[in-house]
């Protein structure tokens, strides 16, 4: 049964400084209000998985928090770069980051191997790239029954994995609808969770093209209301995008950055 | 027939390249807006899928993320990002992957991760690989839609994320490929498509008003051009009026 | 897009001899009346496969359509025994019935990396028991990251899916709910499809714990209310108890067998 | 206090084994009947887990089979049987699994494929594996429901479906068999336990008014007392009341 509890009970009790902490939310219902607990917090060291690193991210390792970045694509979604990132990953500002990319197929098959408790997963995928050369977490492997050679990608199995939903009920059972992208995965793949809500209800009335993760299946719950802006929580509110627009400018210059930062986070 | 810009032709001359009924795995910027004009003029019965999960989305205007609401809302079906690479791109049953290129180089392969020789200390990072690789390897063919400029269209790509034709004729094969690769390379000059015997792009049509001079000023190779080049048909009056419409309700 | 036409013609244009079957349905949406069809047609040599042979296998094999069955439990739920299946297997009568057996979990990877066009699965099953030595489709397979031995199964790929649904539209999308099984993964793992139905209706409402397969990934869709007796069909019909157990009695001799093929299928 | 049934009394007892809060993977027949009448009385948080896909399901009455309309309407979530497998079974997400058994050995080894010596032309041809040898692999533990028999209880199972403890202590961990294996046996004449060194199911109780006699009788093996053999406590009048409510409703 999950724990309903604060945003910041929930990142205390959970995120430790050198952990393996994954947010997710393919587009959907990014856990952006969590991202900054974490930076509220001050932790050091993560290593921060995540398929789309966007905004959160960015944020995220130009506060320091960060030591590596697991990934498959690293912008700002219909805008451009990601400049902490960027100045991060090729000046070590404010300190450095070691990076293991991958691609999408590649980052979902982790997470899908991770929890279905296997130690890989197999696809068809990165052939002839130079994307092998440079990841180690690349192999290739040999079909038993035909000898086809295809690729496998170990699991991924964070210490925490955070990911935004629309609702919960009060015994923890999480229910997202819309996109939902790796959200099941990263959850069962990971040692523990947090799951911010919109709203805490009585009852989670059945939705057409909703999934629920039962309670039992996730650590902590916590209800925040906008968790996922400027990202958008179908039901509950669009995207905003006049605000990815507005980070460019904002991420491109340190002091900007710094300044953000103290006023608007810490 | 009204003016239009070299960004409107490259979206057209894209569009066209799309049959209806075809299933097209569809990327944001410019594929998806190709697209969308497509599935808005000849090819009603076009099958958009977007990495996100969403299958056969029919979006009122133009989606404004891969993961836009409208594309959930309005999709035949909406499955996971595994699913959605496992069980659809992955089995080849796509038909036409939409891809862009920061590098593309003579052999048609793509580089979207790091500019520069240095993997470790790049001149210039890129977002990275994204669904790209699996697209280029699983999708019966690929087109590719790319602004013309020594900048892009390079000898040999710095990284090669995701596989075209590799060093030339035979390698797709050599590698166990099952989709065709790139098949249309379309830009705001011209289009290009690879040589039936060799697999290195030549340019097969030039966009109305553009010159030859104008491409190869534009190409960082000795770009060869295929036998009996044309001229790209100009965008109807229909094509550009549905497109700025679709591009008018953006953001 | 799928071709919406009669049962008769879709079993006539999909199945021929010697080819290999999957009629699937986990104890909800059984395809029974594609079952007798086949029958009636008089289809010989059929490879016929599925995770929980029952009634319908023992009717297809009983009236000798098949010579091996690939399965992971054969009897008749709550019942007993499948005495057509085991006068076939242990008796050869009407032909002799080959066996390849597998566990649950085993067949549903075998369809699921056949969806996924990969030609085997890995899992953690079979470990320690008798069905690796028994059949020849377990194999070990070891992870490249970390030395583990493993579970190798190989992809299925019928040439044939056929499952029940409750609905289509006229476009041959079709909408199923409540217990979904393995439809998903058989109809894409298969060369071709057919998808039988309650329905056909002009537009598929979105409906709670409903999945939608895009009609042009199926081959055929055909109207047949009640194709699923006497198993049952979520929102439409109940289980039909009273007729899995008078089937015990009809079984067991090979002559009221013979007869009921006669008087109900033929 | 009324009288019970043997049949009843192997219920009960089952029914005991399970915890409040447990994920239990059901089986249908016994194990479903014992899981709903612990549900009903000392566990009323215990999570249903059906091989059909279906997740947290509260039945208002027994379920006709594993894939019984009941269970997914009643259910948290519904998932595909890959995803039940393979998500939440394969992980080492549920507690405990409820097996049956045509044969059941000395070290809990179970057979539910074959009778006989001879794979190719059995004496009898059982159902086969199911899903239960992955639950035997995979469940934190496992808990058999069997009636005692010496048809049953066999000194070596004529096939391993679903492995017990192997050959004796060590064999589970020499496979790399996460789950402890089945801990507890529940007959309608008593339970048994491996013993914690051996790994040999030994007798730990006696239902009411069995004998020591009448079990070693229907056991195939040398069957050995565990030290301080008890007897099982007598279902309750809420046990049976409630029980019974549950098989009346059956069918």
């Amino acid at each position: 049964m999950a724990e309903i509890t604060t945003l910041a009970e929930a990142v205390a009790r959970l995120v430790h400084d050198g952990d393996t902490v994954a947010l997710e939310g393919f587009t959907h219902l990014i856990p952006v209000a969590a991202g900054h607990e974490i930076i509220r917090q001050g932790r050091r060291d993560l290593t921060l998985v995540r398929m789309t690193p966007d905004i959160v991210y960015d944020q995220l390792i130009g506060a320091g928090c960060a030591r590596k970045l697991v990934f498959s694509w690293a912008g700002n979604p219909g805008v451009g770069s990601l400049h902490r990132f960027r100045d991060a990953a090729q000046h070590g500002w404010p300190v450095p980051l070691e990076i293991e990319e991958h691609s999408h197929a590649g980052m979902a098959n982790r997470y899908a191997a991770g929890a279905a408790g296997l130690p890989f997963a197999v696809l068809r995928g990165y052939t002839g790239t130079d994307l092998p050369g440079r990841t180690a977490t690349i192999a290739p492997i040999t079909c038993p029954f035909t000898g086809e050679v295809l690729t496998a990608v170990p699991a991924l199995n964070p210490d925490v994995a955070i990911v935004h939903a629309q609702r919960a009920d009060r015994h923890g059972n999480v229910q997202l609808w819309g996109i939902t992208g790796v959200h099941k995965e990263v959850v069962l793949a990971s040692r523990t969770s947090l799951v911010t809500v919109e709203e805490i209800v009585d009852e989670l009335a059945p939705r057409p093209g909703a999934i629920v993760l039962p309670g039992w299946a996730i650590t902590c719950v916590a209800e925040v209301p906008g968790g996922a802006r400027p990202s958008y929580a179908m039901g509950y509110y669009e995207r905003d995008n006049a605000y990815y627009r507005s980070w460019d400018a904002i991420s491109r210059d340190r002091d900007a950055f710094t300044t953000w930062l103290r006023t608007e986070v810490r | 027939m009204s003016s239009h810009s070299p960004g409107e032709m490259m979206t057209v001359a894209a569009s066209r390249a799309l049959s209806d009924g075809d299933r097209c795995f569809v990327g944001i910027g410019k594929p998806s807006t190709a697209a969308n004009l497509a599935r808005r003029t000849h090819a009603p019965g076009l099958v958009l899928v977007y990495e996100s999960g969403t299958i056969g989305a029919k979006p009122d205007r133009l989606p404004l993320s891969i993961g836009d609401g409208v594309l959930a809302e309005t999709a035949d079906a909406v499955v996971s990002v595994p699913e959605i690479f496992n069980y659809w791109l992955q089995p080849g049953r796509i038909d036409v992957g939409f891809l862009g290129a920061a590098q593309l180089d003579r052999f048609a392969n793509i580089n979207t991760t790091v500019i520069g020789d240095d993997y470790a200390n790049p001149a210039v990072r890129l977002p990275g690989a994204g669904g790209a690789p699996e697209i280029a390897a699983s999708c019966r063919e690929v087109i590719v839609i790319v602004p013309h400029s020594r900048r892009t269209f390079v000898p040999r790509v710095d990284f090669v994320t995701s596989f075209g034709f590799g060093a030339g004729a035979g390698d797709r094969e050599r590698h166990g490929l099952r989709g065709r690769g790139p098949q249309l390379v379309v830009t705001d000059l011209g289009m290009l498509a690879p040589d039936p015997e060799t697999c290195e792009l030549t340019l097969t049509h030039l966009h109305p008003g553009v010159t030859l001079d104008e491409v190869h000023a534009a190409t960082g190779w000795d770009l060869r051009v295929a036998p009996g080049l044309r001229t790209t048909e100009a965008p109807t009056d229909t094509e550009l009026s549905v497109l700025r419409a679709l591009e008018g309700q953006e953001g």
